[in-house]
């Protein structure tokens, strides 16, 4: 099972505009750098993208919409980023903005093949506003479809060539639920090694999941707040 | 005196119970973890996906791959763990998480709470608010007790778009402690040398004082 | 967070008659031996058993059904077992058998807070007799309700005071849902560590899910089907 | 000569394609993986936890916490993966697993199966059969063509009580290989030695033969 591409730009060759991608990453941590700069590359539009955050003005997913590829963003939280917020009051973009723990789970669900599921967040809310709602053991929840997209993009911190991925620390976020959901999966790594060299026990993304995987060119890995404390 | 951010998160840290998993949102909440009552054992949970979580890193110790979910560089503790988003969300729906503190700009007589959209500016979205006091058996609210022009944020009604209906179950503010019951906001304690009437005076919520309202002991 | 008790018998001690209980494991491997021996010893009965199998006829659950300790079985497959069988045609005992994968879901829905999901598994087939079914995207699903239970008992290879646990190769099975899923959930472990001794990126269970830990006695570990090759 | 079991086997390892993800029941389909043609790579799953199974251990090499899900002593291969019982039916569900090859009791000419309850028999269970018949996209079934008293398994509609519906794509069994579609069972190949008549006359199901019928290659 030899799944490695030789590049980013490899690897997103058969994207193509108006399609829907599920994208890997919380913030600007452990999101696909090289995937972003290769469809940033291709100059592709219309896009829906999945992903819990939008990047910030000048990194991540801020630089496809600094490129005008986005058509869409469904999102929890879109802060941090202001051609982002001119787009929207522009009308240029739209925003699909639902609760985050809904969107990991409506990724989750696709990945299981459970087509809808059913969940609390936004009961009496205006997220549940033409949702079909239903009462379990008195509580009520909404029912929430999975998400259906075309690819999906996540970055990990080692791979084997056979897709296997493991992910670092909070880097892990939103990419195995992204990563089980994609019809086709791009995974981009920092380590890319053979199969065998990665424990069996300690997998977070199996293979099976993943098409295609890379090992990224460089990583930034930019930090949105850098807070320390003093040594005593 | 009303109580400033640090003691309103120092009354809060109050409630902390040994062996509980907590959940602290961005602002006050955060400065929780600094009062932490001694011989108490918390874990933090982050709801992008850590427990256990620890102090600032030491100036360059940073890592960009270890973050909180206010997007701050973090650092683990022995007996930490990482997981994924949906796992994360997971144990809170399921109830695992003891308490929930989090910030509003209201709260109703009523337990419900708005904090996430205001009409007319750029809304920036929910992220796991909605999920935390949709599913968080214990949440409490740390804010002021007014806004910048001096009106109650605890209210009959919310007038902002909600995030969770019937949800909060304590409000501490700058000037007292307020749990909510059928009756509304329970006035249990106040702060130093704020008067029981200010209160009344500040709060358009159904309020009940009750008999034995004590002077908030920090 | 110290979760540690004493030993199985502390561990099980406010188990009761009539109580659910949900049991990891696949066939014998990966069962929470000393918590079972200690079930046997406190000769508690009317017992609900969730459990992928139900144990042979002198170990796993089978120690739990000579002692006529169990009234029900939620299982997927109940074969190897002469007494289960005597039980069952004898009336002595329910079962209630459903697709395994149907069995790892339910366990894992109760895990997440989610109060039932839409699954294909036995659709058009008896096991969907009662059951509301629902049609997505052309497909039909059966509604499955989340697993409620009182105690979930597991077994992992390694777990730390805190309560978080690692499982080794396939002993893994069923053992990380049930864990997630119990109002009170017991972990008997191979080898009990300090927390930090755990790499906190490689932990199957956090141990916000466990509520006592102990490390058990000894594992027998007993084989099935022990099947091998010769060497050239 | 009708094939035998390892000859069915050998058959059904000629529809495995390069980089195809294989489920292999137990009985005759646990045999198709000592027939992986030359040059085509698949991974083995096994729904108890395993992608990337590897053989039977050399003895004194079992190990009790690495079996399949024919509870049988296995090892793992470079690349092997391990992971719970939701994850893996999850990825059966999602449409991951390539290939499918399961026995069965009877076969329905819509793609009907049973294989797990007999009447009046001790039930087992089904185990993982109904979660893999109702998921898999590509479904084939190995079995002889006849039971024990010489009747058919090909049916119009399967007698014994349904393990999925309108789901198996092929059968392949000692007399010959058969695709499932619209108009019942299509014969595409016989064994050698079997003559297109006793097919006919020992399939009960909807049969059409197809006009390139040729016999079965080894």
């Amino acid at each position: 099972m030899n799944k490695v591409v030789a590049n980013a730009d490899e690897a997103v060759k058969d994207i193509e505009s108006g399609m829907t991608l599920m994208l890997g990453g919380f913030g600007l941590c452990g999101i696909p750098e090289n995937s972003i700069a290769a469809i940033v590359r291709k100059g592709i539009n219309n896009l829906t993208c999945i992903s819990n955050n939008a990047g910030v003005d000048d990194f991540g997913i801020g630089l496809m919409l600094q490129g005008k590829q986005v058509k869409k963003m469904i999102s929890s939280y879109v802060g941090e980023n202001a051609e982002f917020e001119r787009q929207l009051l522009s009308g240029e973009l739209e925003v699909d903005l639902i609760p985050q723990g809904t969107l990991a789970t409506r990724a989750m669900a696709a990945g299981y093949g459970m087509p809808a599921v059913y969940l609390l967040a936004g009961v009496g809310t205006e997220v549940a506003e033409g949702k079909e709602t239903r009462e379990f053991n008195g509580k009520e929840y909404l029912l929430e479809e999975a998400f259906d997209s075309d690819f999906a993009i996540v970055k990990a911190w080692k791979g084997d060539k056979a897709g296997n991925l493991i992910y670092k620390d909070t880097a892990r976020n939103f990419n195995p639920m992204m990563a089980m959901a994609g019809k086709i999966t791009i995974a981009e790594v920092e380590e890319l090694v053979e199969p065998g060299e990665l424990d069996p026990n300690f997998i977070h993304t199996p293979g099976i999941y993943v098409h295609r995987i890379f090992q990224g060119e460089k990583y930034e890995k930019r930090i949105e707040q850098r807070t320390v404390r003093q040594r005593n | 005196m009303a109580l400033s951010k640090e003691q309103i998160a120092q009354r809060i840290a109050q409630e902390l119970q040994d062996g509980f998993y907590v959940n602290l949102g961005i602002g006050i909440p955060t400065l929780v973890a600094n009062y932490i009552p001694k011989g108490i054992e918390v874990e933090l949970q982050s709801e992008n996906g850590l427990l256990g979580m620890g102090p600032f890193p030491y100036e360059g110790e940073e890592d960009a791959d270890l973050i909180n979910a206010g997007k701050q560089t973090i650092t683990t503790l022995p007996g930490s763990v990482f997981f994924d988003s949906a796992t994360s969300f997971g144990m809170i729906r399921a109830g695992k998480v003891d308490l929930t503190v989090l910030g509003a700009m209201e709260v109703a007589d009523n337990g419900d709470i708005a904090n996430w959209k205001i009409p007319g500016k750029m809304v920036k979205g929910m992220g796991g608010a909605m999920d935390l006091v949709a599913a968080a058996k214990n949440i409490i609210v740390a804010m002021q007790h007014t806004n910048r022009s001096g009106e109650s944020k605890l209210l009959s009604k919310c007038t902002l778009p909600l995030t969770g209906v019937n949800c909060i179950t304590k409000v501490v503010t700058d000037l007292g402690v307020f749990e909510i019951n059928e009756n509304g906001f329970l006035c249990t304690e106040y702060a130093p040398g704020v008067t029981v009437d200010e209160i009344k005076e500040k709060t358009a919520g159904r309020l009940v004082i009750a008999d034995d309202v004590k002077e908030i002991q920090l």
